[in-house]
């Protein structure tokens, strides 16, 4: 016992430190390869993103840090993803690591380890393709909801049919497919891959505010064949709620990027700022604001902290969903928070887009609501309190 | 035919104004979701201009409708009703009360039946990069020049001066003096040589306000307007007139409005945890709509408003931000997109548009004096709190 | 027209001129007649108020001040009432002014002009005799519910016999009898005159935190003769709601005295206690909470404004209860705050019983909650803009 | 035998402690709604100090349990399972580990032995009536005089002293220095001539805190802890210390479970908009314990506690008190009653109690260091904004 003990306390230090070289190289990476300006300068652009700066990241093995080793990925777990998702999220690139490497790759990941999985990763991990999950079915969803029921696909002796529409896809634009979630005339669900160029798929996108895509995905009878099932029934289920999970986790995780940027701006300013011949930081009410975002960013700190390393464990599945929802509840808010009254300490200046706080505040609003919101996900964390016993929502 | 409206009865005045806005006021412009720039107004306030209603407030001697106190609130209430946009107003409502009781007849005769005819847009020339909150550390200066001052330096913060043709400025006529005490206020003809207006683009994506630039600008002295090194006083009383405007329950009702239909096209009118926040924001917006009607009548009663009207705008902003999170949290996944989005499950066209509220919020509590000075001033002048 | 409006004009100016005497001569009594150390001593008492002061009050005219002038009253309507409650409130005199003279003396003229009705309030007027009402049916209720379910009236040949338990009396401890709110077997509701000394009368009593009474009312087949059923039906119904209403507006009133009260204390506090040197009142964070209290009892004084205003002329039932829960809803939920800030302003101190900050939070805590509270209200005010038609709650 | 129990396994462990508990934890004494008094909680004291558990976190060498920091927390967390009462822990918690560290042999030998006894009972002797917040400027002093100090002044805010047989205490004993140098630390038997100790009744009604008086108080030179005019430093480490304490989610933990079981009562548990709110603070009370569990770690890996504790102390307390105000809303019309109140229609025994926790939540923010404090705490200490 006390040497297992010591054991796994050395495996404990020895992660550690593979962590902080892994987060060292990354911050070094971000920061070089992508200063402000490139975020800046991908606003409104097509994707909304670089795809060449995608092809970095499958240089630097990042897209393959969660994947089994052998769809080429290296299975690094949660707790190094969200070392890359930080890096990346603090220098608000805007490549999709979340949604394809996080959302789509697990979403297939624990859909099964059949042949048209492994191939799906390995483009994934391979930078071939970038995959993102289509689940929505409200063009405004007011509560977490993961069951399709309008997105409906038939068996054929084709293959598959699928109709329906879906909402709020996010980086659809650049997108090469998408893991859909749809009901099946049983009554189950399943997820299914469709590729972008498939006959009768229309991707409809616009702007976020952070000049990033969101897409309505209308699929008209697109067919595809039978190995594109990637799940069904309670492993589709499972999958996606998994997935999903994970994602809001490492969205989470992205928030707190950007709350620790915003704050670092703010007590930059309040620092040097004169008004009235004293640095504004010096006017306790704006002392006393600033120490209660600390604390917000604190606690979503914290609160990640056992979250994330929790998340590496197998655990049930209505805790880890709980997590989740608890995650990204404090991260989103704290984030709006942090937004808000860094505008405010800032004035006018912090109000133009010139400014670099607004690209912050822009991701700031558009991650606080992806996958839903704090509200939606304060909501979740009570319903699956509540549930003592059967399915969960 | 003002004399005739004051002696109109009040459901009979409001029958007139109906009439008239639903005659001459654009199908297409009612309830805009964003302030409306001169172009697309422009021919809306040309018909109030031929009617003579250009002015409600002002006196009839200077081409106002001169309505009387209730009346001009009837005014009021029936535009918002109708949904009528507001107007580049800085000229109706800021220099023109300012020319009728500090400016010279000159002063008068030359500016008041241009604003009135539409011809003359004006814009505020205040706030400067180094100057937002301690606004009286401001530096462009006017340099006396024979008959004229030579103006330099940098405004911004200035609403819609893209559209303007005139700007009311604050600049530094004397160095020396304690901070307050140099400060002059002039009107300066925007086109003018050594100007130059760059619209700065927002977070929001809007560009409702711009930078003035001022470069050896030549500015007749005849433009002062009060006393020259009394320019501080005057803006002070602008700044607290223009309080009770900032503070008007309007903004925050328009946004309850934009929840109260939020919630009936996502379902959530009988949300119990939604309602109660919805009720709270509606009781706080009526009670500030009680307290702005305290200093609606001390103002009809021709009384001066003191620094007290500080609150109207700190609880104004302030309820009204509160209301722009609450239509953010219950616009659930569609928080990140701007612009209107088609409500879910509907054939309906109906939209909701969740991020105007809440990005206008952000500058309501930081111009016309943000929040914090807002409380310094009613703890210091109000309260008596010591320093 | 212009006459008229001259005339009203006038009359408004002579109204306010007797306002304000009204004022001056109650304050006068009031601080004079009930310093802050009566209230302390009277806290605990078995009455918790002093029935010698409750004469001196019908001395100065003021429990006929809303009666009507058949039954020895004034009907000088709300305007004048809510000075009296003011001047009575800023000292904290524990006298059931509002439980008696606003809720019950109404319930009882507006349930009729009898010769019971009119017997009743010559003798509140006159100081014979202090009636409250008793209509909760829950030792704690959530929702505003006037109502009568489980206390039920039926019919026998010696008059009416009457069963079950009100709570939260609030004054019932020297009360001479109750206006009693019941359910008859038709289904319709009643008011009826129950005196304290009828046989199966028990006031169960228990102190409030402001040291003053509430009681848990058993009826237990007590016998009424017929003439005491004050009104039954709708026009029941109505009295005990306007009254209701009334009170709930003239407790308003009360909280916003005690909102003064405390604000003054604290502002005196904040410009006199020095701290590292300083007044604490120069601390920017004090300054700016000292600001936030005074809009949250400037927001209440401006609705009271209005409200007040409004009792005194007929309007529609339905929106003197929007009014009258506003009233409440600001008025509660800003004195709780100015009593928790007022605390914090002045520390330790604060938290003595000693100090007499306490004894305004006190009857702050007692005030906020009697018939409802802020919360309660604002609910009761939703659920009434909501009513578009049919009957109301 | 502790060290038995820091062999076992968790479960056999907690096994353990409850089966203690089980056997001598008086029944009506769990889950105490108020603090306990000394006479109260004495017996069950007794009995953990002949089993050698008065003081789970003190090494064996002075009569602790020396529980490694997991099976420390598993004590505790069983305690509150229990509903196990606080006892008076002045001596254990602040007393004990102060004269461990600081201490001489002497100090260590008199005093470590009765505190686990039961036979002394320690308060504290900070706050003054003119030295609250500005704790340095306390003006109680301490004139040498031969072996002995003469202690005159008074202290309040002093919590259960009219229990306690020993006062700690700071002390003036250099007038000219800067206010925080001429401060010691000393340790004063209160039953010492000179020494009046008079509760002070609060508004809750309660008598948790006392004034002390201390009339040419003779304190033997042999009392004092550290260096002279020293004081000043232990103190801080003791108030950093207390953050922690104070910081515990466990009061924000079982104020919540107040909240549940009146929304159970009150038929509360599908209303959305209590739930919102409950959900709301039962995020920030799990996340305040993911923040405790960080500074916790770092007391188990021995590292000193920062400045950055009082965040812990802060958002523990208004946590709190925003969980009373929640409590006090749901209870509607009895939130005027002291007490515990019958629940609603029901034959069952349960009840509810409101004010007691909106009471407690006043002092919470202002002794240990008021939430102000605190923030000017955080502010310029770990955010080094300027002064």
């Amino acid at each position: 016992m006390t040497a297992m003990h010591a054991d796994s306390e050395a495996s404990r230090l020895e992660k550690a430190e593979d962590l902080r070289q892994l987060r060292e190289s990354a911050e070094d990476f971000a920061s070089r390869a992508s200063p402000l300006v490139r975020a800046r300068g991908l606003r409104g652009t097509a994707l909304g993103y670089d795809r060449a700066f995608w092809d970095a990241l499958v240089e630097q093995g990042w897209t393959g840090l969660l994947a089994p080793q052998e769809c080429g990925g290296f299975a690094q777990g949660f707790a190094a993803a969200a070392v890359i998702v930080d890096a990346l999220a603090m220098q608000l690139a805007p490549e999709p690591f979340v949604p394809a490497v996080v959302f789509a790759g697990r979403a297939i990941e624990l859909s099964g380890g059949g042949p048209v999985h492994a191939e799906l990763l390995q483009d994934l991990v391979g930078g071939k393709s970038i995959p993102v999950v289509a689940f929505e079915e409200q063009s405004i969803a007011t509560a977490v909801d993961l069951t399709p029921r309008t997105v409906r696909a038939e068996k054929f002796s084709g293959g598959w049919r699928i109709s329906g529409t879906k909402f709020n896809v996010r980086a659809a634009a650049g997108a090469d497919g998408f893991v859909v979630s749809a009901s099946l005339p049983t009554g189950s669900q399943s997820l299914f891959w469709v590729p972008v160029a498939s006959a009768g798929v229309a991707v409809e996108s616009r702007q976020t505010t952070d000049g990033g895509d969101s897409a309505t995905l209308a699929l008209d009878g697109v067919v595809v064949p039978d190995r594109h099932l990637l799940s069904q029934g309670s492993r589709a289920e499972e999958a996606l709620t998994r997935a999903f999970d994970e994602a809001l986790v490492m969205t989470s995780v992205e928030l707190l990027a950007i709350q620790r940027a915003m704050f670092a701006m703010s007590l930059d300013y309040l620092r040097n700022r004169v008004q009235f011949g004293r640095p504004i930081g010096s006017f306790q009410t704006l002392q006393h604001r600033a120490v209660d975002l600390l604390i917000q960013k604190e606690l979503t700190a914290a609160a990640l902290g056992e979250i994330v390393e929790r998340l590496d464990h197998e655990g049930a599945p209505r805790m880890r969903s709980r997590d989740a929802s608890r995650a990204k509840a404090r991260a989103a808010a704290a984030a709006v928070q942090i937004a808000k009254d860094s505008v405010q300490f800032h004035g006018a200046i912090g109000y133009t887009d010139e400014f670099d706080l607004g690209l912050y505040v822009q991701r700031t609003i558009v991650l606080s609501a992806w996958l839903g919101n704090a509200w939606m996900h304060r909501r979740r964390f009570a319903a699956l309190d509540n549930v003592t016993e059967g399915a969960q929502a | 035919m003002s004399q005739d409206l004051n002696s109109l009865d009040d459901e009979s005045f409001r029958r007139t104004v109906r009439a008239f806005f639903a005659e001459y006021y654009p199908e297409e412009l009612r309830f805009p979701k964003q302030r409306l720039r001169w172009a697309e107004v422009k021919p809306w306030f040309m018909a109030l201009s031929r009617k003579g209603w250009a002015a409600p407030g002002w006196p009839v001697q200077y081409g106002g409708m001169g309505l009387e106190p209730a009346k001009l609130i009837a005014f009021i209430e029936e535009q918002e009703k109708w949904g009528v946009a507001r107007t580049p107003d800085m000229g109706l409502t800021m220099v023109g009360p300012l020319l009728i009781r500090h400016g010279t007849e000159a002063q008068r005769s030359q500016y008041l039946p241009r604003i009135l005819a539409g011809e003359h847009i004006w814009a505020q020339g205040y706030s400067e990069p180094n100057a937002g909150s301690d606004l009286a550390s401001l530096r462009t200066e006017a340099v006396e020049d024979g008959s004229d001052f030579i103006v330099n330096g940098q405004k911004t913060w200035a609403t819609l001066a893209q559209d303007a043709t005139h700007i009311f400025l604050l600049a530094r006529t004397e160095k020396s003096a304690k901070k307050q005490e140099g400060i002059s206020f002039l009107l300066v003809d925007a086109t003018s040589p050594g100007i130059s207006v760059r619209p700065i683009r927002n977070i929001a994506g809007g560009e409702d306000f711009c930078e003035i630039f001022f470069e050896n600008v030549r500015v007749p002295q005849a433009n002062l307007v009060g006393e020259r090194n009394g320019g501080w006083k005057i803006a002070k009383e602008l700044l607290t007139f223009e309080r009770i405007f900032l503070g008007s329950p309007k903004q925050s009702q328009y946004a309850l409005a934009r929840v109260r239909e939020a919630c009936a096209l996502l379902g959530l009118e009988r949300d119990a945890g939604v309602q109660d926040r919805l009720t709270q924001l509606e009781l706080d917006a009526a009670d500030l709509n009680a307290l702005y009607g305290r200093f609606v009548q001390q103002v009809k009663r021709g009384e001066a408003l003191g620094p007290d009207v500080s609150m109207l705008k700190l609880w104004g902003t302030e309820t009204f931000s509160r209301i722009a999170d609450l239509l953010l949290d219950i616009t659930g996944t569609a928080g990140g997109l701007p612009g209107d989005i088609p409500a879910p499950a509907g054939d309906s066209e109906e939209a909701i548009n969740v991020l105007t509220s809440f990005y206008n919020a952000r500058p309501a509590t930081i111009y016309g004096g943000s929040s914090e000075i807002q409380r310094n001033i009613l703890a210091g002048q109000v309260l008596s709190l010591p320093n």
